[in-house]
């Protein structure tokens, strides 16, 4: 809706997304795929993973030789990294590339559930932020935490709905409402959508974006599947504004119980 | 000759050599990656002045596909 | 997309329709909501009801004025029928106005949860059909009547997901994918739809149409929320042929596990 | 003077009338109804020729908004 | 507790019950295990099936045998029958052996979820009850079928919570809810109970009772899941006597806000 | 079952309980009921708080005069602290009165939700543990929160199912079956338990103990329900340990499929 | 020689025969057993009463474990 | 005359006053309270030897019931 969209802006750190949707760009099929599913998505931010150069073969082509960076942002993640030290230096190697002071900060020791490490996380965010990064931290659904962090001055709170690629969706629902209604960052699921329902669930609880990887770049056809879940941020956003009617116990007809003809 | 450590492999060269001048050797531009030399980020525009000597630890990054 | 478009049509009874989300016109706080929410919701097929002509106002606009059916398709309800033997009438009633022959039965002897009378939907589907109507039944979430109604030769089955006008999603979720799973006519899931998120998630099972009223006609914003649920139900479509992801009970990294930069 | 109960009203006209009369009457266009006489539902090309009697009982139902 | 035990029976069909579990005697790993669970259990009332005698082997021990039917009331089904006839013709031999009038009425068409059939179970029902049986319909939680099948004069209704041998638990909680809320006769939730906490979440809802048979016989320990069950199902009624506590959407402290000390 | 009793003791800091139930005592709606409550109960370990003595009635009958401590071991917590330095502070004082050397530890900053501190827990943590106390911290259930504290060292970890005083039951059940899973200490799931159902899933997942408070205290009658929540604990334990049988997307018949006898 | 078709299965025997006796040379007692003879439910105590002749379709049911 | 702060509360005494006199004055026995005097936590077998001085702060808390 014109309207809407036009009152309706995403804005982080000052700056103004085109897209509730951020894309991961990990496990796809192939390059043309992600690409296919990149432009399908709306999306604008894109997370990107740092690794060792292959010395082996230094001249291979890489994500920044595939993606028009005209057209997407480039958010550098700290994936990978156990601990607070590990995810400073990641994100200070990010940024000396000079494509950005954003990071996605991930401390994750737990290589089963790939569950973020709160305390890690919030000596990382302190010091990042201190060092002008516009810090964008993956966290478990803790309200405590979330709000700590938005304290710090990180410049959203990424609560998880399930463990990372496991598509299982919203499983931290309860929480996550909680964290929405006490945040005054944008608040961005992160890790477990499997399906647009879940991008709309998020969104109709009031989160301000989401960020989806595997449930794109896993599907049969992660083009059309990117489209899917433009499609369910959108409209779940759109049923947030529009605001939904209330839960009911009981019944009610949609059809008048006044005038009803009846064999006589 | 000299050896240097750079993303945990041994490598021998000729001798001291620039950042920049490695890099080179690899084929690669700076634009796509970050280096951290014994320790320390290097900034890219230190690159031309910043010499790997015998023993130096040299981590090479760039970007990949990521979530 | 148009590729899936061009292959994904929903027909029933033949008939192929432009959209899989189907719009009551009951509720609304006016009419000219009721046409904005029609017009945002893409909608082809409109469910209306019969009933008394007001004597003392004879003259007072009805939906058959209000609507412009060059651009809709109507389907009557048998709302208010508690028998088989008033639903037939009403649908009888109905075809004689010359405006269709399909007929949405809704046999419903409970006044406060609304729930359908699955013996006397058998009796009055078995009968209508005989007189070439194209039965659309409202059922409860059986998987054996819904079964028994597909052989008797209803054009559709229409499990509900909660009460009608109750918001509460999809309660029977179980039963209506055994549904979807058995069906060999479309399935349409009917009543409890309150977001865009249950829509979605109703046509990511398979299911191949909702109907919704209560969820727009009530919304702060109906139109809005028309929209929204046109995009719940577009995404799910989509996810269902994109092929969601498979859930896992672990977590699997987005970001490579191999070739990570650690401090020396 | 005739009785009809239209509606489950007790309705009082002159006389015997044409359905087609009443709905003129009425003011409105068969189009837009149905009509049930004495349990039977009428056609509307039946409206020109189904006269309405003393004691006879009709049903003129609409379409409304519903789901 | 005495006092609660000695004020809350079940009675059905004018009998009273010594226990809430009915126990299913199919599918044990032998009869040893069937008698530990079924003495672990307390239950009363014990379900059995009618089968063809097998003529190469006439006097091999049958379940009549097996048990000590002083101790426990037999109540034969009619599993296997996918139409009224089949089941009345089953109930008709079960109660010519002289042993009870009490029918477990089942009525499955569909072998893969052996869902009952609604329509043929009506009819079964009426048919049965005209002939002085107590029949105990196994159905669909359906409310409206469930409140016909009174009418008609069975002396229980027993919905489903998932399909029989799932152990999915109560998939249709909202409908057991609504059976629950409506019924004038003992409501048993038969099939999907897994575990005792389903057990006790059904006797929480306000179920009369309930029946289990897989949970038991395919558990690791049949005669201590027998138990647990037993002590789920106590559970759950006293619970439900005891009236619990209402669910709240904030927190509440559980020790006192006030006279708090803090470091000066 | 005695057998079952017999192997399968509660060990908490080297201590063998009774009873996997621990008790909170606020909220009654006076004395005699609480004590109804513990006895039912048939808990040992009795959580209490600190507050300041009143000094216009420090005469008053406190409840360590009301409670027969030779009965119950008491657990002192830190409720009302909003820091580590608080919750240090009342775990010593409560130490000074020689009463126990545990202290269950809560830094609970938020008053609406009562969220614990993830950060300040770990410090307090690893300050009392230093002195000597037996931790019991109550957390969020966070995976890797819960794995450093038992790292840390203490006694327990004590992941809530949903807000205190709230009773909704396991909202975060999939990540406490995560914490069961790594745990090295006893998992004492602690708070939003509201029905004995609750805490039999607790322990059917694989819970050590539940501690509940005020699903016992605002019963309406708090005897009975401790009695039934007593009953759901011992319930969920003897099916974690008779092992349940697998969940299954399809039906599995209870009576045997061959030797049907139907019409000829 | 008869023929009797019993629970499906086709029976030879020297001649028609009560149903009590029958049952004894199965070697089971009634108590344990519901009888269709021809389609008609036999009542127990009509056992004794009851000739089995060739062509006759007999189905004997017991109980058995089931849920 | 002293003052102390108990509880938060300003407490006039005439003079300073032994921990344990001043609990006897308050009529408890400390077997059911934990004492803290400006700052400092004091343990049961100190109270004799502990004096409360004009401008001290005590808390002295007790169990109550809690979750």
């Amino acid at each position: 809706m014109q309207t809407v969209a036009a009152v309706d802006k995403l804005v982080i750190a000052g700056v103004e997304l085109r897209s509730r949707l951020f894309l991961g760009t990990g496990k796809y099929p192939d390059d043309a795929s992600m690409l296919t599913a990149l432009e399908a998505s709306g999306c604008e931010l894109v997370t990107v993973a740092l690794r060792r150069l292959d010395l082996d073969d230094p001249k291979k082509k890489t994500i920044l030789d595939v993606i028009d960076w005209k057209r997407y942002r480039i958010l550098p993640n700290t994936a990978g990294c156990r601990t607070a030290d590990e995810a400073i230096r990641i994100a200070r190697l990010a940024r000396s590339m000079g494509l950005s002071d954003w990071v996605k900060l991930e401390v994750i020791p737990d290589p089963r559930y790939l569950f973020p490490d709160p305390e890690e996380t919030l000596i990382a965010a302190r010091i990042l932020v201190d060092e002008g990064f516009k810090v964008l931290p993956y966290i478990n659904a803790d309200p405590v935490l979330a709000r700590k962090l938005q304290e710090i001055g990180t410049v959203t709170v990424m609560p998880l709905g399930s463990p990372i690629g496991s598509g299982q969706g919203l499983q931290t629902l309860e929480q996550i409402r909680i964290i929405i209604d006490e945040a005054s960052v944008p608040v961005v699921v992160d890790a477990g959508i499997g399906a647009p329902s879940d991008a709309a669930l998020a969104m109709e609880l009031g989160a301000d974006a989401v960020l989806v990887n595997s449930a794109v770049a896993l599907a049969r056809d992660p083009g059309l599947m990117a489209e899917a879940i433009k499609g369910g941020v959108e409209a779940g956003r759109k049923a947030y504004i529009a605001g939904r009617m209330p839960r009911r116990g009981h019944a009610s007809a949609s059809s008048p119980t006044e005038g009803i003809s009846r064999p006589n | 000759m000299i050896g240097l450590q750079v993303n945990g492999k041994l490598i021998e060269l000729d001798g001291p050599i620039l950042l920049t001048d490695y890099l080179d050797k690899l084929g690669i531009t700076p634009r796509g990656v970050a280096v951290e030399h014994n320790g320390m980020i290097i900034e890219r525009d230190a690159y031309p002045t910043t010499t790997l000597h015998d023993g130096d630890v040299v981590e090479i990054v760039r970007m990949v596909g990521g979530g």
